[in-house]
């Protein structure tokens, strides 16, 4: 697996990270999370689009990455409704062209309720 | 009828891609459709990656797979010589809860339940672990 | 959940009886039903007497016979170490023959086919055979 | 498994074997059958009423000696008309009272129909 990182500007700076590969393990893109993180962006567009296959390892390290960004949502009244009501959905995590294979391993693990699914590159990166 | 065997001394998660090259190309031999193929490599990933990670606790371990037709059923099984656990005892987790409500992992063993029809955990003479698993009526 | 284990280093015909009682034994712990109890024992005197007669040649030799409960499903499995031998690849017998149009035996494969539900044949690493018979759906 | 012997006379000599234990092998059973056969019997009723579990090895000693007394049935014109039609019953060798595992097994074999099944003993020697 090989992760690629650029940079675009929306509404705010997104840290757009492009895998190569299959995800079998977590540690590569927590790590580079982590550091994007701590230089202080807490927008990330995770591009999924050549990634044929995605383990458990790989919900392990979307679940840290949205914990790690979580703290800087903006929680307003429609955010924390929609954490009471269970339909809320990540405004710093997005995934951007899952194949069918991952989007089903993302379903079995209820991970597509909680993380916004972009095919629109352009659109994606505006909705943050 | 055809058996495919893969044996790996000191397997690694490194070796995930090669176990997935494997998988396709026997799954290919055998005439399988590709939505099986693809749950059987799902459920393959989980079951090694328990192995590895659990099993032999993230040091190089000895793995073995064996893909065969069984009449109208599929069935996959791995082999490994770390100590006995028994995977189908887990409880089902609950993954309508919200993530933030959620411990991270526990989801390998529900992907492996989701994919395959049938899954059976035995211990080989030899010790260590056998985890079979089943997927049915796929042949003629 | 519990599994019950038999092994005998020198098995031979004679030691049938013994194998009966431990199938009875551990199905009654697993508080399996007569029926189920019966199909088994039927299924295991098929599959421990191909074993001895074809696989070991009627010489004494080593036997493993596991069984468990699996989810809704009770696993029975007989492992040896005689030459690889896959009796599921067996055609079934045309048992609607008058009886001197039909050779004598030929039946132990399909009496084990009758008596379970799924039989699974395998290669463990150490070679030999481990033939799996399942009975489905008997839990609750 | 332990066989006895005793001797019925009906409208011919029978010679019925008692088995006692599971049948897991043919050997006892064809040896018992070829001495009596040797020595000018070739009526068999064997008496399964203390026989738990019978393999298929119980099936290969019936089918041995089915055809043993085979060679001495009359052919008579219904016997020819049975075999034939597929409805024929050994008049040689007749079996007492299986139980139902037992029964089940001769029922998978399919060697019900060639066989019968008494489980009143007088009238088994008498049919003979
Ligand atoms: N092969 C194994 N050996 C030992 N323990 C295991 C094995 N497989 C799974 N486990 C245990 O079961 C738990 C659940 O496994 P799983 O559902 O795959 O989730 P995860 O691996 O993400 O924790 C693991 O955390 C581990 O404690
Ligand atoms: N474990 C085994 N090893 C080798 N050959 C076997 C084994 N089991 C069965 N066979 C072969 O398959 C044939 C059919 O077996 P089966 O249906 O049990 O009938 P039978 O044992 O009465 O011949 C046997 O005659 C034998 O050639």
């Amino acid at each position: 697996m090989e992760i690629n990182l650029s940079q675009e500007q929306g509404k705010v700076s997104v840290s757009v990270f492009k895998v190569k590969g299959n995800i079998t393990s977590e540690v590569g893109l927590q790590e580079k999370a982590k550091e994007v993180h701590d230089a202080g962006i807490h927008h990330i567009l995770l591009d999924l689009s050549e990634v044929p296959y995605m383990s458990s390892a790989g919900l392990r390290a979307l679940h840290y990455i949205f914990s790690l960004l979580r703290a800087h949502e903006e929680s307003d009244q429609a955010t924390k409704a929609g954490i009471a009501a269970g339909t809320y959905l990540s405004a710093n995590l997005k995934l951007y062209k899952p194949n069918k294979h991952v989007t089903e391993v993302l379903k079995t693990a209820g991970y597509d309720m909680f993380l916004e699914i972009h095919t629109d590159y352009k659109k994606a990166i505006a909705s943050f | 009828m055809s058996s495919y065997f893969l044996r790996i001394e000191k397997a690694s998660l490194n070796d995930l891609d090669g176990i997935i090259l494997f998988i396709e190309e026997s799954t290919k031999k055998l005439e399988v459709s590709s939505a099986v193929t693809k749950d059987v490599v799902l459920a393959t990933l989980e079951a090694v990656t328990n192995i590895l990670t659990h099993g032999y606790k993230d040091k190089p371990g000895w793995v073995e797979i064996v893909i065969q037709r069984n009449g109208k059923s599929l069935i996959v099984c791995f082999r490994d010589l770390a100590e006995t656990f028994d995977p189908t005892q887990k409880p089902t987790p609950d993954i309508s809860l919200p993530l933030d409500q959620r411990p991270i992992g526990g989801l390998g063993v529900h992907l492996i339940r989701n994919f395959v029809d049938e899954v059976i955990h035995q211990v080989p003479s030899q010790g260590g672990n056998e985890l079979i698993c089943i997927k049915k009526d796929i042949f003629p």
